[in-house]
């Protein structure tokens, strides 16, 4: 139970003691919240996997009054992911934003921004109040933003504004539809609002949020501000981006969709989603295919993998909620979220080790850099191993998983799609796999330090370990699953 | 028709309004001034709901004000990020959408 | 003639959201803007939602709106205004025309309202929105006082990495002695007053430290932009711990009812009304001071005198 | 009572969309401004008169509203001046540079 | 009595808004405008507070609607010297 508390205030004290602490204390203070925070992650999930599902009432108030937390197998394998990316991330940062080097504004901004964004996604995994969510992710919208624009250059900011017009109109549609809950049923609690009395306005309350919930993901048609946004920010910001904001906002679709209200889940509402997904994949694959630049190509590549997440929908909701096959979807979509948060948070990270030692992400300044420095380039080739979705990656899991499910249930569509999505994600990665092993390199690259250097493997090869270890992680997600998902095959 | 009735009307065309001038204005101010129209017709139309049988119910108010203390913090982000970009491109609309404008 | 007053009240509500959407002009679209917060005020003290509608005047229509002209202002110097409200949209007509048909259903289709049987539990404050707030709801409170601060650092990271150590805004500048100047001593100890007594009050009366801190939010403004004080560098050691001081107490009340066995965010009969009032000083602080910096905006190049 | 005053209530309303017309017209931003001084006057009038309905509520609604009305009032004088930072009381010609003109008073 | 008094005095004040805004409608020019609207803003709102004096218990209420009175006095009378000087430059510029 403190864990649980301790992940929620932790990053918050180390935000505000870096605010508040002149240059070098701040920055010792953030990094102990960093570790602590780390280290809390680790403690709940264990306590989780050992006692089952902890909730917390907040103040002691119960709902309808009071807010609800609860960390479930969800929660906290999304949690410990997270935690792993931003230490990860945070090692590869000092040498980044160090004031000589970034700046005294970006030295300064990064860190809170960096830890408001960890609590913003703590906040979201761990709640269960559908207005505390709202908060929540307007928390983790305004850092993302703060983080996209740290870079300052025109392209940057651009990217930025088009991020927060997006980021803006969702949030307030996905706040209508919490009104419409409350006005109707009085409550706000995800589990009281699974148990109300159906009124009429549901549907379109569940609409709203849904619709809105998609901006903030990324999904296809919402996706135009993702790329830019992704790809002009600093690596380390890069891919706290790519790997984890878009999971909160997913995240609270599936809370929404199989906890809070899966009995106004219709079949024609979850393959309209899931057909969204469809579009994403062959969208923003075929974009990737068409980039010269190595960090658009990863930005893009995430517009594609959000995609694979929306083919839960119709796997283990509506009809499908409940039957054999649905447990094998949900499962299988989490692993999907988890590897990608892993495997997209080192592939951002390499290419930024790779811009550096090049000078620039141009695909041509890249060639060869595999002699200079092997290890970034093995990080990029392993990242890409999951997100292809070969095995034994924890990519390959969630696919297997999830197209075991699709057969199983005979729709047969979405199985095609993970299979085309994998030969195209194939495709786009190969040609920045060919150049980075090719020969000649140009300049003399000078590579990062070694250790930087360990960091995008370090998280490239936990991507992987996620589909050998995949029992465990399958044994935590049990805890708490929704009912629609509880039967296995 | 109910006073009731006529704010929660009333909040609702004013969402439908603000969307209005999210999507078709061009001028990022005058996105951002929707957007806070949107969110001010919400929170009227939530008020008129908190208000029905009687006593006003106190939870949509005191969301109200959470909501609108975050509107306020999404604007100044939003307006900040603007006049940065007016300053290093000399513009006031988004890059795509600049037709000869 | 009440129903006609509310009538007449959100035909112009309504008219002013048209005019500020479809006017002509920037400015006159933040002007319009501006009144439409006022009117919001307005409605919501018709809807005996005093707290709202405190909320409303300071936030929506006051802060809000300073926030947007000062931003005028700023634009106007870079780039040219886009006097024309942009072609007629159908598609998006029609899309925002369902949505307002879609909500006004959802109103008469709504349930009626789920009447709490039991009254609210004993909070350590009188003003049940008080309660809400910073007992019942804490946790959403605590967090929505981090969204502002991050907002505010986010902005900061909008300056020019030159300009990082100036002083917060526009170089304000105005005759020394003339209107604004005198204007700017005589205000801010009067709304001085008004924001303090806000926030005293809001335990057991429609206010607090939102409301309050709101109102001191703008008397720092007026301070500042009438050139009485200059606003200070984001080095500023005292500024950046009165930034934090609010949402630290908070956070650190939180913790004292862990620690004590309690539970995180719980405050205690005996102590809560103490523990609300120490809390919402310490908001109304950091709310103030985060307010007025994310209206000056990021530092900016200083006057050369 | 309550009828005269919500008439009387009504009847500012109706003013106040006679200036909101004044603000639509233009033609200058002092027009814009002039007519939003006499609305934010004709709203804080409005909630004064709702003070016997609705309680102290409303007056303290008014105080906030007239407070920030005078914010606002300077910040539209701000907003109209040369730079955006300005007086116009200051003997300057605007210049496209923010050149020296005018003092900065310390405080 | 007090009653009649508040109609009277919110009524002269109602004439004096209606009065306002009709000049700030129809006047030709900024200057004679601002004339108007100061005469709306002094003068309405103040019959209107004198008025509604009558109707409110308790000092406090009294002092507040006081308090509202002088505040929107004070910045009326700023903001119109401000607008003239702004309207002044522009004619000027």
């Amino acid at each position: 139970m403190s864990f649980l508390v301790a992940l929620l205030v932790l990053p918050l004290a180390g935000a505000l003691a870096i605010v508040a602490l002149p240059g070098q204390a701040g920055r010792a203070a953030a990094f102990s919240a960093i570790a602590a925070t780390a280290a809390a992650a680790v403690a709940l999930a264990a306590s989780v996997s050992s006692q089952g599902v902890l909730r917390l009432e907040v103040g002691g108030w119960a709902p309808p009054l009071g807010i609800a937390l609860a960390a479930d197998g969800l929660g906290v394998t999304l949690i410990v992911m997270t935690a792993t990316v931003m230490a990860g991330v945070s090692l590869v940062a000092r040498g980044t934003f160090a004031p000589d080097l970034a700046g005294d504004r970006a030295a300064f901004g990064f860190w809170p921004l960096m830890l408001l964004l960890w609590s913003a996604l703590n906040v979201v995994f761990l709640s269960r109040d559908l207005f505390n969510l709202y908060v929540g992710i307007e928390l983790l919208s305004l850092a993302a933003i703060g983080l996209v624009a740290i870079d300052g250059k025109a392209a940057a900011l651009a990217a930025a504004i088009r991020y927060i017009v997006f980021a803006l109109a969702g949030s307030l549609l996905y706040l209508a539809g919490v009104v419409l809950i409350y006005a109707s049923h009085g409550t706000l609690d995800i589990d009281l609002v699974a148990v109300r009395t159906p009124s009429a306005p549901d549907g379109l309350a569940l609409a709203l949020m849904t619709a809105g919930l998609m901006a903030k993901t990324a999904l296809f048609p919402f996706h135009v501000w993702l790329p830019p946004a992704h790809a002009g920010a600093p690596a380390p910001a890069s891919a706290l981006l790519s790997g984890l904001v878009p999971k909160a906002s997913f995240v609270i679709l599936m809370r929404l969709w199989f906890d809070a209200m899966p009995d106004r889940a219709s079949d024609g509402a979850l393959v309209l989603i899931a057909l969204l997904g469809t579009a994403a994949v062959i969208w923003g694959s075929l974009a990737a295919l068409a980039q010269e630049r190595l960090k658009l190509i990863v930005a893009y590549s995430t517009v594609a993998q959000i995609g694979y997440l929306f083919l839960v929908f119709p796997l283990a909701g509506g009809t499908s909620a409940g039957l054999p096959w649905a447990a094998g979807a949900w499962t299988g979509a989490v692993f999907l979220a988890l590897s990608h948060g892993l495997a997209k948070a080192g592939m951002f990270l390499a290419v930024g080790h790779c811009m550096a030692a090049a000078g620039g992400d141009r695909l041509s300044a890249v060639r060869g850099l595999a002699k200079v420095m092997p290890m970034t380039a093995f990080a990029f080739a392993l990242s890409a191993v999951t997100l292809v979705g070969l095995p034994p990656s924890g990519g390959f899991t969630g696919k297997y998983l999830v197209m075991t499910a699709a057969f199983a249930s005979g729709q047969w569509l979405w199985a095609l799609v993970m299979a085309v999505g994998g030969l195209l994600a194939a495709a786009y990665l190969y040609r920045p796999l060919a150049m980075l092993f090719g020969r000649g390199a140009g300049a003399s690259p000078v590579p990062p330090s070694r250790a930087r250097q360990a960091v995008p493997l370090l998280l490239a090869g936990a991507s992987v370990a996620l589909g050998i270890a995949s029992a465990g992680a399958y044994g935590i997600l049990e805890i708490g699953r929704p009912p629609a998902a509880e039967e296995g095959l | 028709m109910s006073a009731l009735t006529l704010y929660a009307l009333t909040g609702s065309a004013a969402i439908g309004i603000g969307f209005y001038g999210l999507i078709a204005a061009r001028h990022l101010l005058r996105r951002i001034v929707a957007f806070n129209l949107i969110g001010s017709g919400l929170f009227l139309f939530f008020g008129a709901t908190g208000a029905r049988g009687g006593a006003a119910d106190p939870v949509p108010q005191a969301l109200i004000i959470t909501g609108i203390v975050v509107a306020l913090s999404a604007s100044a982000l939003a307006v900040g990020l603007l006049v940065a970009h007016a300053r290093v491109a000399g513009r006031v609309v988004l890059p795509e959408e600049e037709d000869g404008g | 003639m009440t129903w006609a007053f509310d009538a007449a009240l959100c035909a112009l509500i309504l008219g002013v959201a048209f005019a500020t959407v479809l006017g002509r002009g920037v400015f006159r679209s933040i002007v319009f803007f501006i009144v439409y917060g006022l009117l919001m005020a307005v409605a919501w003290v018709r809807l005996d939602a005093v707290d709202v509608a405190l909320a409303e005047a300071a936030i929506g229509a006051g802060l809000t709106g300073v926030l947007f002209l000062t931003t005028f202002g700023r634009l106007a110097r870079n780039v040219s205004d886009d006097a024309a409200p942009g072609r007629f949209h159908l598609p998006a007509a029609l899309a925002c025309g369902g949505l307002t048909g879609a909500l006004a259903w959802a109103w008469f289709a709504m349930p009626a309202p789920v009447r709490r049987e039991w009254e609210l539990p004993p909070a350590g404050v009188e003003n049940p929105v008080t309660a809400v707030l910073l007992n019942f709801r804490a946790w959403d409170t605590l967090l929505e006082s981090i969204v502002l601060l991050a907002a505010l650092i986010g902005l900061w990271m909008m300056a020019r990495d030159g300009d990082w150590g100036n002083r917060l805004g526009l170089p304000q500048h105005v005759r020394p002695g003339g209107v604004m100047a005198g204007f700017g001593r005589l205000l801010p100890p009067v709304g001085f007053l008004v924001g303090v007594y806000l926030v005293y009050v809001g335990a057991d009366q429609p206010g607090g430290a939102f409301q309050g801190g709101t109102v001191l939010a703008a008397v720092g403004l007026v301070a500042a932009m009438a050139g009485l004080v200059r606003p200070p560098r984001i080095a500023a050691h005292r500024w950046r711990v009165a930034l934090v001081a609010g949402p630290s107490v908070f956070l650190v009340a939180g913790l004292a009812g862990a620690v004590l066995g309690a539970g995180f965010l719980t405050l205690p009969e005996p102590v809560a009304g103490t523990a609300i009032f120490v809390i919402e000083v310490g908001l109304a602080i950091s709310i103030a001071v985060t307010l007025v910096f994310l209206v000056l905006g990021p530092p900016e190049g200083e006057r050369r005198e | 009572m309550t009828v005269w005053l919500s008439f009387v209530a009504l009847g500012v309303l109706a003013s106040l969309a006679g200036a909101l017309l004044r603000v639509w017209k233009g033609p200058g931003p002092a027009d814009c401004m002039m007519g939003a001084q006499l609305v934010g006057t004709g709203g804080v009038a409005v909630l004064v008169l709702l003070a016997p309905v609705h309680g102290r509520g409303a007056l303290d609604v008014a105080l906030t509203l007239a407070l920030l009305a005078a914010l606002a009032a300077v910040g539209f004088v701000k907003a109209t001046s040369a730079d955006g930072a300005g007086d116009p009381e200051e003997d300057e010609t605007p210049s496209p540079d923010r050149g020296p003109a005018g003092e900065t008073s310390d405080g | 009595m007090a009653d009649i008094a508040t109609i009277a005095f919110t009524g002269l004040g109602l004439c004096f808004f209606i009065a306002g805004t009709i000049g700030l409608l129809r006047f030709p020019d900024v200057f004679t405008r601002l004339h108007a609207l100061t005469k709306a803003d002094n003068l309405g709102l103040g019959f209107i507070t004198l008025g509604m004096l009558f109707q409110v218990e308790g000092w406090r209420e009294m002092a507040l609607l006081v308090l509202i009175w002088a505040l929107t006095l004070l910045a009326a009378g700023t903001v119109s010297q401000l607008i003239a000087r702004a309207a002044l430059k522009d004619r000027s510029g």
